[in-house]
C-alpha cells in the first residue's frame, strides 16, 4: 500500500485517496475544436516515468491536489517519508 | 482538559423526541472498552470566511487535525482545511463572524464514543490510522475509514481515559456501531 | 497487385498455407519418440536489417498476427520482436477465459469469431491448447445487473450466440458451491449463462502460434527491445506524428527497416505509439490475479461477479484461478497489492462461503491498457504503415485469434475489415465510442 | 506402538506424558503432544505419506517442516495441511490426498507405466484429434487433479484482522533475527518479531546443547526487552513503504489471522532453506535432507531410519551424521567435498534399499541424508526491489545491493546475508537491530512532522544512522545441483531434470519459459526447494552459467494464506434511513439499492399506485442525494453543472436540471431549490449522490477555487418524505401551520421552509415525480420518524398509506420520466433523451458544452444523426404483454436479416391504465410517433408495439400536478 503525500493530512495509505488522473488544462469550451476537445477528453500521456497527476483525498481532508509520480517505479517526487519539509506542517 | 459534551442543543426540539441513528444499539461494552451513543450532541459545521485571511482559524483556535474546547464547552474540531465541526455547546455557537457559512449537521451525523484502556486495540481491528500516542494524541482529529465507512475520528480522552469519538453519516451509523462492537468481541 | 503496406511483397489472399513442422505432434508420435527430445518449437537467429512487416510485441496478439499474415496472406518476411521472452506479458498473466457474450452487436460478432477460431485452434496449430468449454456464468446481484445480463443475452441470441439468463435454482444446479440463499450482502438473483465460454491454456496458445508462424518462416526475436520507431514526413518537428510514414525500428540489436510496423504490445502501447509521435487514449493499470493450492474438482464452470469484481475458475490441475477488476491506480509497477488478495478472498467467500480453508498460493499482476470505452484500438493510424493492435484492457487474450486474423487482413489488403471497423483509433477524434463498457468492465 | 520413537533426548519438544489419539487413513494411531502430524506418523513407522502428482510415485518425509512437498495431507475438512509443520491434536482425522485406493497401493501409479510418454508438456502434443473426443479426455485429465478435498458446504469461520504500526518488524526468530529484535528493542524501538515455526531459535533448536542454550537466552532477552513475539506466524508479503502482511496461524488449525503492518523498518532474517540434490531416485521415501533428519531426531526423538548414508557437503550434514550415529543409527558418512556424489537411490516398490555413489560404490541403506547446500529465501527482499545475485564460490544466491530509494528501510541479517560463527551471526543481528531502530526513529520523526494531527515534535530530526555492520563472510561451498543421473527437480509438480533439459532443447531456453512449459516451481513450496536446481539444470542444458540464467520472480505470499484469513471480517456497509424500523414494522419487502436498504413495497405495489392516484401516499425518499449550497457564487456553480439556466431562478422556486459529463453524456438529474439569496438545496439521484459530491468538489477546487461557494452534503441530515396524491394538500394542511399551502400561495415547482408536525426547519418542495399533486418534505432526520407517524395518523381518514420503490417506479414510468443509468447508458447524450430544449448553448460554459453543441448543431463529418438513439415511450399492441426490460427491438434489413435498432429500457404493467407501458431507446430513423416497432421477447417471439407521441403514458399535459 503506497503512501501518498497529501499536502494537508501528511502521508496516507493510497486506499484513502483516489487518483483522478493526469492533470490536464481544459480547452476554452466556447472556442474549441472537436479534435482538440476529444484529445482533452480521451488522450493520455501515460508515461512510464514522471507525470503530473491530480489526486483526491477522499477519506481524509477532501482536497484535490496535484503531485508528481513516477508511474514506472510507483513513487512520488516528494516521497512521504523522504527528507523533512517543515513548511508542510499546517498547524 | 477533558470535556463532557452536553446533549441539549437548540436545534433539538423540546416537544419532539430525537431519534438517534443508533437507536436500538445504544450502549455496548466488553473487556476494557465501552461504546456509547452521543448522536444527540449538536454538531455545527463552520467554514472559514470567504476572505482568506485565516480569520476563522484565529477565532476558533485550532487548525485542521486538532480539536480544542471552546469557552462555551463545545469541542471545536478542525475536520478539514478551513472547516470546523463544533460539537456540543449551547446554543450552537458560531463565533461572531459575518460572512461565514455554517450548516447544522446535528441530524446528518451519527456519533458514538469508544472509550476504555482497550479502545485503541478495538479501533486497530477496523481502522488503519496509527493511534500511538505521538501520532494521534488527545485532541487529534482525522478523516479515516472505519470498517469501510468514511468517518471523522477525534481523540477525546475523558478524565485521563483513552477515548475516541467516531462520527459518520447518519445512515451508516447503526452498521458502524455494530461493526465496532463486533470488533471488540474476540 | 502490390498492396499498400506490404512493401510490394506478392500477396495471395484466399489460399491458406499450412505450416510445415519439423515434427508433427500426435499421440503416436509421442510414443514413437519415447525419450528423445523434440525439435525446437521456434528458432532464434540473427536479426536482419529489413523485413516486410515488423511486429512489436511477442505476445499472443503479435504472434497471431504474424501467423495469419503468413498463413492467410503469404506474407512471411515478418519479424516478431519482444523485449523479453515470448508470451511474458499479458499473454501469460491473464486468467485464460474465452467467451463471446458481449453487449453490442459489433462486440458480439467480433468475439464470436474469436471463439470460433479458438474452437479449432488445437487442430489448426497441431498443438493442444486445451480449450475447456465448460460454460461461463456471470452473476447478477441487483435488478440493474440482471437487466444488463438480459440485454447481453438478447443481443447474443440475436447474433446466434448461446446465452441465457437463468435463475438461482439453475445456478445452484450448475455450480453447487455457490450460495444462492439470498442471505449474503450480494444475493445471487440470477446469472447470464454462456455455455460456449470456458478456459484455455494460455501459454499453449502462445506457443502454438509461435510454432506455426515459425514453421511458415516468421522470425521470432526475443530479448529484442524496440528503442525508437523511424518515421518521415510527420507533422511533428522531429518528423514524427500524424501525416508521417513509418520506415522501420531501432532496437537494442540494431536498426531494422520495414514499411509496416505493428504495435502489438500490452502495457507498453502508449510508449511504443509515442515513438511514432502518437498519443493514445490509453491509461495503463495493473490487473491482479491469483491462484490457490489445488483441490479436487468442485467448480465445473467459470463464475464471474461484476459487482464483486471477481472471476474464478478451477483448472484441470485443481487450482482455483482468480482475477479481479483493474487496479484503479494507474502504474506500470506490477508489484501487486495485499488489498487485492483481501478483497478478492472476501468476495469469493461471499459467493462460496465454504472455501475459507483454501489457501492462496501465488498472486501476480499484468498490465492492462485501458481505453475510455473498454474496447480495443485496432487498425491503421495517422502514421502511414504504423498499425495498432492495442488497448486490450482486460479482454485481450480472448480476442487474440480474431484480432490477429483481421489485422493481418487489414495490413495485407490495405482495407479495414468490417469486424474491426468499429474499433479503429479514429473513433475517438470522431466521438463515436463503443458501448461495451457495461459488459466488458469486469465481465470475464 | 511407536517403533521409531527413541528414548528421551535432550532438547526434544514432545511431552511423553500426553499421548494424543488420531486417525491415519481411518486407522486409529497415536502421537505425543508437541509432535507434528508428520513426526507422529513417522514415529509410528509411516514411510509413505503421499503419492506424487503425475506419476503417483510413493513419497516420504523430505524436510520435516512447513516446506516439505511430500507431506501435504487432508485433516478433517481442511485440505493440503502441512503435516511437517502442523501440530498434532487429539481426534484429528488425517488422510493421504493424492492416492486411490490407498497411499500404499495406488492404482494411478499406472501412469508411471505409460511412463515416459508423460514427459512435461505431453498433453500439448496429443488429444488434438478427433476434436469431438477432447471433452472426454478433458474429464479424465481432471480426475488426476492433485490436492485435498474442499467441502464447499463447510461452515465459515470467523477470522479477525488488525492493523499495526510497529517501528521494526523482524521476519525470522533464529539467532540473528532474535539478536536484531533484542537490540532494536533495547534501542527504544517498538519491535514485532515474527517466527514461522512454533518456537524461537531457528536451527539452534535442533542443534547442540550450547546452541540450544544460546537460543533460550536470546528468547528470554527478547521477552525482557519487550519485543512483541508471534510464533507460528509468517511475514507473507511486503509492498510499498513497508506495508506488510503477517499471518498468524496460531498453532493448531484455528482460524488464521491477518495483521496488516506499516513497519518503519523491516529486518529480513529468514535463515536458509536446505536444497535437495537431483539424482535418480531422489524422490524415494527414505531420501531426506539433513535438516529433516536432524529435526525428526532432535525435536521429536524419531529415528528416521536404521541404516543411513549421509552424503554431506557442509557442517550441517556432518552434524546430521554425528547425531544419527549418536542415536544408534548405522551411518556411512560420504564427504561430498571430496568429490564423491550420489548417483542413484534404488529399491523395490518405490522404497530405498541401496545408494549408488558416483564412483560406483553401492551402499545398503534405508535412509539417505543429503546436505548439498542452501537456498536463501530472499522473497521479502525481492518484493522490496532487491535482486538476488549468484555467488558460485558460496553456491547460493545473495541479495545484491539495494537498488530502490526506500531500500534503506529493508535490512537483512543471518543466513540470507552470509555465513559466520554463531557469535558473528548474533553480532551481525545486533548491529542490524540497532541500525533498524535508528532508521525507524528518523522515519518516526518525519512521519510525526508531516502528519497534521500528530503531536508536536520536540527537537530536530535524529542524524542519519550510518551502517556500521561488519559484513558477514561467505563460506566456500561446492556447487552441487544435479548428479550425472536425472532425478526429480520439483517434487510437488513431478518435474524431472530430464523434463527441463528437453524443454530447453525444444526452445524453452529461459527460466521463465521452461518454468511455464514444465510447471517447475509452481507447486506447494513455490520454488523454495526447487528454483535454484531448476536454474542450475537449465544453465547446464543451455551451456550458460547460473548467473546468466538468473532466477524467477518470487511472488507473494511467502507462505500460503487461507482465503478466510485474507478475507477477515467482511465489512460491507449498508445504509438505512431514519424510518427503517418503521418500514420493518410495516412489513416492507426490502430491496438493496446500492448500499441502501429500502422498502420495495409493503405487500401490493399496484394497490399502492392506485392509492396514490386516488387518495394520498407517502414514500421514504431519504436516499435522494442532497447538497446544501451557499455563497455569492452559488448560481455560477449551478450554471456550470447543469445544461440549463439558473441565474434567474427566484428565491422560493425549484427547477429541474440535467447534468452532463464533458463528453455530453447524461450524468445525473434532479431538482434544485433556491432557499434564500445565496442559499440553494440541490437534489441528485440516490445512486449518483456520492459521485456528484466529488464531481462538484473537483470543479470547485481545481477549476474555480476563487468562487465563493460552499457545498455540503446533507443527504443524511434530512429524512425525505414524498407526500403524493390528490389528497396530499389536505393531509399536509393538518400538520403545517406556518406555510400557506394554497394552490396560489405555494405553486407547482416552488419551495417553502416551515414547520411540519411541530418540527421546525423542514424544507418542502412542490414537485411531482409520480405525476400527482405532491410535496417533498425534507425533515431534520432525527425527527423523521415523528413526522412519518404524524402523517399516517393525521391522514387515516384520507386513506394515507406508505408506498415503496416499486410503486414509485411504476408511476414515474406512467409519467415517462427517465432514470439515469437505466433509460440512459454510458453513451447517452442529452439529445437522445429529448432534452434539446433544456440545453442552453447561449451560456459560455457548462460541463459538456462543446459536445452538446456539436450534437445539436451537427458536426461536419459526424455520424448520421438518424442512426443515433432516441428515447421514446412505447405501448405493446397486446396490453397484457410486458416485455422484459432489455428486450431488443429489431427491423428487417434489406438483406432479409433482422437488425437491432434499440431496446426496451423500462417496462411495467400500469395499474392506472391497465396495460403494459415502456420506455425504449430506438434509432432516430425509427423513432417517429405512431410508428410500429417489433420487440423480440426473451422467448424469441416477435410482438408489435406502438410509439406514442409523448413520453408520458398518463396525463401528458400534467394537469394533475398543477391543481
Amino acid at each position: 500500500m503506497l503512501l501518498v503525500p497529501c499536502p494537508h493530512c501528511g502521508p496516507r495509505n493510497s486506499a484513502d485517496l483516489t487518483l483522478v488522473g493526469e492533470s490536464e488544462s481544459r480547452p476554452d469550451p466556447s472556442a474549441t475544436t472537436p479534435v482538440e476537445w476529444r484529445a482533452y477528453l480521451y488522450e493520455e500521456h501515460n508515461p512510464a516515468g514522471w507525470t503530473r497527476e491530480t489526486w483526491y483525498c477522499r477519506l481524509g481532508c477532501g482536497r484535490f491536489f496535484v503531485t508528481e509520480r513516477h508511474r514506472g517505479q510507483n513513487r512520488f517526487r516528494n516521497p512521504p517519508l523522504g527528507a523533512p519539509d517543515e513548511s508542510a506542517r499546517r498547524r | 482538559m477533558p470535556i463532557s459534551i452536553p446533549k441539549a442543543s437548540a436545534s433539538v426540539s423540546e416537544q419532539v423526541e430525537f431519534a438517534s441513528p443508533l437507536a436500538g444499539a445504544g450502549e455496548a461494552s466488553g473487556g476494557g472498552w465501552r461504546l456509547s451513543d452521543e448522536s444527540a450532541t449538536s454538531k455545527l459545521l463552520v467554514y472559514e470566511s470567504f476572505e482568506p485571511d485565516g480569520e476563522a482559524e484565529w477565532h476558533l483556535g485550532v487548525g485542521f487535525g486538532a480539536a480544542t474546547t471552546a469557552g462555551d464547552g463545545s469541542l471545536v474540531c478542525g475536520v478539514r482545511p478551513g472547516e470546523w465541526l463544533l460539537l456540543g455547546g449551547s446554543p450552537p455557537s458560531a463565533p461572531d463572524m459575518s460572512g461565514v457559512v455554517t450548516v447544522d449537521m446535528t441530524h446528518g451525523l451519527g456519533m458514538f464514543r469508544l472509550a476504555g484502556p482497550a479502545a485503541t486495540d478495538v479501533l486497530a481491528a477496523v481502522c488503519s490510522i496509527d493511534t500511538t500516542e505521538a501520532m494521534f494524541p488527545d485532541g487529534a482529529v482525522c478523516g479515516a475509514s472505519v470498517a469501510r465507512v468514511a468517518c471523522t475520528l477525534v481523540r477525546n480522552d475523558v478524565a485521563g481515559e483513552r477515548s475516541y469519538l467516531i462520527l459518520s453519516q447518519r445512515s451508516s451509523g447503526r452498521y458502524l456501531f455494530d461493526a465496532v462492537r463486533d470488533a471488540g468481541v474476540r | 497487385m502490390a498492396r499498400r503496406g506490404t512493401g510490394g511483397a506478392e500477396v495471395q489472399p484466399g489460399r491458406r498455407r499450412r505450416p510445415r513442422y519439423p515434427a508433427r505432434y500426435s499421440a503416436a508420435a509421442l510414443l514413437l519418440r519415447g525419450k528423445r527430445p523434440w525439435p525446437p518449437i521456434w528458432r532464434s537467429g540473427d536479426l536482419r536489417d529489413s523485413y516486410d512487416v515488423v511486429i512489436v510485441g511477442g505476445g499472443v496478439h503479435g504472434l497471431a498476427t504474424a501467423y495469419y499474415l503468413a498463413s492467410n496472406w503469404g506474407i512471411t518476411n515478418v519479424a516478431v520482436l519482444d523485449k523479453g521472452y515470448l508470451g511474458g506479458g499479458g499473454s501469460g498473466r491473464n486468467t485464460a477465459i474465452v467467451r463471446s457474450n458481449y453487449l453490442t452487436p459489433d462486440g458480439v460478432a467480433f468475439y464470436d469469431r474469436s471463439v470460433q477460431l479458438y474452437e479449432r485452434l488445437a487442430v489448426d496449430l497441431n498443438l493442444n491448447v486445451m480449450f475447456s468449454r465448460r460454460g461461463h456464468l456471470t452473476l447478477a446481484h441487483s435488478d440493474g445487473a440482471l437487466r444488463t445480463m438480459r440485454w447481453r443475452a438478447e443481443v447474443n441470441k440475436h447474433q446466434g450466440v448461446d446465452s441465457e439468463v437463468i435463475g438461482p435454482a439453475e445456478i445452484k444446479r450448475l455450480v453447487p458451491a455457490l450460495d444462492v440463499t439470498g442471505a449474503p450482502r450480494y444475493p445471487i438473483l440470477g446469472a447470464l449463462h454462456h455455455p460456449p465460454g470456458g478456459i484455455i491454456r494460455h501459454d499453449a496458445v502462445v506457443w502454438g502460434y509461435a510454432r506455426a508462424a515459425a514453421a511458415l518462416g516468421v522470425e521470432m526475436h526475443q530479448n529484442t527491445e524496440v528503442l525508437d520507431i523511424a518515421t518521415s514526413g510527420g507533422s511533428g518537428s522531429d518528423g514524427k506524428g500524424p501525416g508521417g510514414r513509418v520506415t522501420g525500428v531501432r532496437t537494442n540489436r540494431g536498426d531494422v527497416s520495414a514499411p509496416v510496423v505493428v504495435n502489438c504490445t500490452a502495457g507498453w502501447a502508449s510508449l511504443i505509439a509515442a515513438m511514432a509521435g502518437l498519443r493514445l487514449p490509453i491509461s495503463t493499470h495493473p490487473l491482479q490475479a491469483a491462484v490457490t493450492e489445488p483441490v479436487k474438482m468442485f467448480l465445473p464452470a467459470v463464475v464471474v461477479s461484476g459487482s464483486l469484481h471477481v472471476y474464478v475458475s478451477q483448472t484441470d490441475r485443481g487450482e482455483l484461478v482468480f482475477g479481479a477488476a483493474v487496479d484503479p491506480l494507474a502504474t506500470y509497477d506490477t508489484g501487486g497489492s495485499l488489498a487485492f488478495a483481501e478483497e478478492l478472498s472476501g468476495h469469493v467467500l461471499q459467493l462460496m462461503p465454504g472455501l475459507g480453508r483454501m489457501r492462496l498460493l501465488r498472486q501476480w499482476s499484468g498490465l492492462c491498457d485501458m481505453t475510455p470505452d473498454y474496447s480495443p484500438i485496432i487498425g491503421p493510424t495517422p502514421v502511414d504503415g504504423f498499425h495498432c493492435d492495442v488497448g486490450w484492457g482486460t479482454y485481450g487474450f480472448k480476442a487474440a485469434p480474431v484480432a490477429g486474423e483481421q489485422l493481418a487482413a487489414c495490413i495485407a489488403s490495405g482495407e479495414t475489415p468490417d469486424l474491426i471497423e468499429p474499433f479503429t483509433l479514429s473513433r475517438f477524434a470522431e466521438g463515436r465510442l463503443v458501448g461495451e463498457k457495461g459488459a466488458a468492465a469486469v465481465g470475464h | 506402538m511407536s517403533p521409531q520413537r527413541l528414548p528421551a533426548r535432550p532438547g526434544e519438544v514432545i511431552d511423553r506424558d500426553r499421548a494424543l489419539a488420531f486417525t491415519w487413513n481411518g486407522r486409529a494411531v497415536s502421537g505425543l503432544a508437541g509432535d507434528t502430524i508428520a513426526s507422529a506418523l513417522a514415529a509410528g513407522g509411516c514411510r509413505v505419506f503421499s503419492r506424487s502428482m503425475k506419476y503417483h510415485r510413493p513419497r516420504g518425509i523430505l524436510t520435516a517442516d512447513y516446506w516439505d512437498p511430500n507431506t501435504l495431507l487432508q485433516v478433517g475438512e481442511e485440505p493440503n495441511v502441512r503435516a511437517g509443520h502442523r501440530l498434532l491434536e487429539a481426534g484429528m482425522a488425517v488422510s493421504a490426498q493424492n492416492a486411490w485406493p490407498s497411499v500404499r497401493w495406488d492404482a494411478k501409479v499406472l501412469t508411471n507405466l505409460g511412463g515416459r510418454a508423460l514427459s512435461a508438456g505431453f498433453y500439448y502434443k496429443t488429444f488434438m484429434r478427433p476434436r469431438w473426443l477432447w471433452p472426454a479426455y478433458e474429464k479424465v485429465l481432471a480426475r488426476f487433479a492433485p490436492g485435498g478435498v474442499i467441502d464447499a458446504g463447510s461452515a465459515p469461520r470467523r477470522h479477525d484482522k488488525r492493523y499495526a504500526h510497529p517501528d521494526v518488524v523482524v521476519a525470522g526468530g533464529g539467532p540473528a533475527g532474535l539478536a536484531a529484535a533484542v537490540a532494536a528493542a533495547r534501542a527504544g524501538a517498538g519491535v514485532l518479531l515474527v517466527e514461522h515455526e512454533h518456537a524461537l531459535g531457528g536451527h539452534l533448536r535442533w542443534g547442540t546443547k550450547h546452541e540450544r542454550s544460546i537460543a533460550a537466552a536470546l528468547a528470554d532477552a527478547a521477552q525482557v526487552a519487550g519485543v512483541e513475539i508471534l510464533t507460528d506466524a509468517t511475514v507473507t508479503g511486503r509492498w510499498e513503504d513497508n506495508w506488510l502482511a503477517i499471518v498468524e496461524r496460531g498453532g493448531a488449525g484455528g482460524p488464521e489471522r491477518l495483521i496488516k503492518a506499516r513497519a518503519k523498518v523491516l529486518v529480513v532474517a529468514a535463515g536458509l532453506i536446505e536444497r535437495p540434490y537431483v539424482f535418480a531416485g531422489n524422490d524415494r521415501p527414505g531420501v531426506m535432507l539433513s535438516q529433516g533428519a536432524r529435526r525428526l531426531l532432535n525435536l521429536w526423538a524419531v529415528r528416521p531410519g536404521s541404516r543411513a548414508v549421509v552424503w554431506s557437503a557442509n557442517t550441517a550434514g556432518d552434524a546430521a551424521a554425528a547425531d544419527l550415529e549418536a542415536a544408534g543409527v548405522a551411518v556411512e558418512h560420504v564427504d561430498a567435498r571430496a568429490g564423491c556424489t550420489v548417483a542413484a537411490a534404488q529399491g523395490r516398490r518405490g522404497g530405498l534399499e541401496q545408494v549408488v555413489l558416483s564412483d560406483g560404490t553401492r551402499l545398503e541403506a534405508d535412509l539417505l541424508v543429503t546436505a548439498a547446500g542452501w537456498t536463501a529465501p530472499t522473497s521479502l527482499l525481492n518484493m522490496a526491489g532487491v535482486r538476488p545475485r549468484y555467488d558460485p564460490a558460496a553456491a547460493r544466491f545473495f541479495p545484491a545491493e539495494p537498488d530502490v530509494p526506500e531500500a534503506g528501510t529493508v535490512l537483512s541479517t543471518g543466513g540470507i546475508s552470509g555465513d559466520g560463527s554463531l557469535d558473528e551471526l548474533v553480532g551481525h543481528g545486533e548491529a542490524t537491530g540497532r541500525l533498524a531502530a535508528a532508521r525507524a526513529a528518523t522515519l518516526a520523526h518525519r512521519l510525526q512532522v508531516a502528519t497534521a494531527w500528530a503531536a508536536p515534535v520536540d527537537g530536530r530530526e535524529p542524524p542519519e544512522a550510518p551502517d556500521e555492520r561488519t559484513p558477514l563472510g561467505r563460506d566456500p561451498h561446492p556447487e552441487l545441483y544435479r548428479s550425472s543421473t536425472d532425478g526429480i527437480v520439483d517434487l510437488s509438480e513431478d518435474v524431472s531434470s530430464r523434463d527441463l533439459r528437453h524443454g530447453a532443447a525444444e526452445g524453452f531456453d529461459s527460466v521463465e519459459l521452461v518454468k511455464r512449459w514444465t510447471t517447475a516451481t509452481m507447486g506447494s513450496a513455490q520454488g523454495k526447494l526447487e528454483t535454484v536446481n531448476t536454474v542450475a539444470v537449465l544453465a547446464d542444458a543451455t551451456d550458460s552459467t547460473i548467473s546468466e540464467v538468473g532466477t524467477t520472480t518470487w511472488r507473494p505470499p511467502f507462505a500460503p494464506v487461507t482465503l478466510g484469513a485474507l478475507a477477515g471480517r467482511m465489512f460491507e456497509p449498508v445504509r438505512i434511513s431514519s424510518l427503517h424500523d418503521l418500514h420493518v414494522a410495516a412489513g416492507m419487502t426490502p430491496i438493496q439499492a446500492g448500499q441502501w436498504i429500502r422498502p420495495e413495497h409493503y405487500g401490493d405495489p399496484a394497490a399502492e399506485v392506485r392509492n396514490v392516484r386516488t387518495n394520498v401516499g407517502i414514500i421514504d425518499v431519504s436516499p435522494l442525494g442532497k447538497l446544501d449550497i451557499q455563497g455569492p457564487d452559488a448560481a455560477d456553480l449551478l450554471s456550470l453543472l447543469y445544461v440549463n439556466k439558473w441565474r434567474r431562478l427566484a428565491a422560493g422556486a425549484v427547477r429541474y436540471g440535467v447534468m452532463c459529463a464533458e463528453d455530453g453524456v447524461i450524468l445525473d438529474d434532479g431538482v434544485t431549490g433556491r432557499l434564500g439569496e445565496d442559499h440553494y438545496l440541490m437534489s441528485t439521484t440516490s445512486s449518483g449522490s456520492g459521485a456528484m459530491e466529488v464531481w462538484i468538489q473537483n470543479w470547485l477546487q481545481t477549476e474555480h477555487p476563487d468562487w465563493r461557494v460552499r457545498v455540503t452534503p446533507v443527504t443524511d441530515a434530512y429524512t425525505s418524505i414524498n407526500v403524493a396524491g390528490p389528497r396530499s394538500r389536505t393531509l399536509l394542511e393538518r400538520l403545517v401551520d406556518d406555510v400557506d399551502l394554497g394552490p396560489e400561495a405555494f405553486k407547482y415547482m416552488q419551495v417553502r421552509r416551515g414547520t411540519v408536525a411541530g418540527v421546525a426547519g423542514c424544507v418542502m418542495w412542490r414537485i411531482g415525480f409520480t405525476g400527482e399533486l405532491s410535496y417533498e418534505l425534507h425533515v431534520p432526520a432525527g425527527f423523521g420518524p415523528h413526522v412519518w407517524q404524524a402523517l399516517l395518523a393525521a391522514g387515516a381518514d384520507l386513506g394515507v398509506a406508505p408506498f415503496g420503490l416499486e410503486a414509485q417506479r411504476i408511476m414515474r414510468l406512467e409519467k415517462g420520466h427517465f432514470i439515469v443509468g437505466q433509460d440512459t447508458d454510458a453513451l447517452t447524450k442529452a439529445p437522445t433523451a429529448g432534452l434539446e430544449r433544456l440545453i442552453k448553448l447561449d451560456k459560455p460554459d457548462f460541463c459538456g458544452r462543446p459536445e452538446l453543441q456539436w450534437a445539436l448543431d451537427g458536426e461536419p463529418g459526424a455520424e448520421d444523426p438518424e442512426a443515433l438513439p432516441r428515447l421514446v415511450a412505447v405501448q405493446p399492441t397486446d396490453p397484457a404483454y410486458v416485455p422484459p426490460e432489455a428486450c431488443q427491438i429489431v427491423v428487417a434489413g434489406s438483406d432479409g436479416n433482422e437488425r437491432i435498432i434499440g431496446r426496451i429500457t423500462s417496462s411495467r404493467f400500469s395499474p392506472t391504465l391497465e396495460r403494459s407501458i415502456c420506455l425504449a431507446q430506438v434509432e432516430a430513423a425509427h423513432a417517429a410517433p405512431e410508428g410500429t416497432l417489433t420487440i423480440v421477447g426473451t422467448d424469441g417471439r416477435r410482438r408489435s408495439a406502438l410509439i406514442i407521441a409523448h413520453h408520458a403514458h398518463f396525463d401528458p399535459e400534467g394537469e394533475r400536478l398543477r391543481v
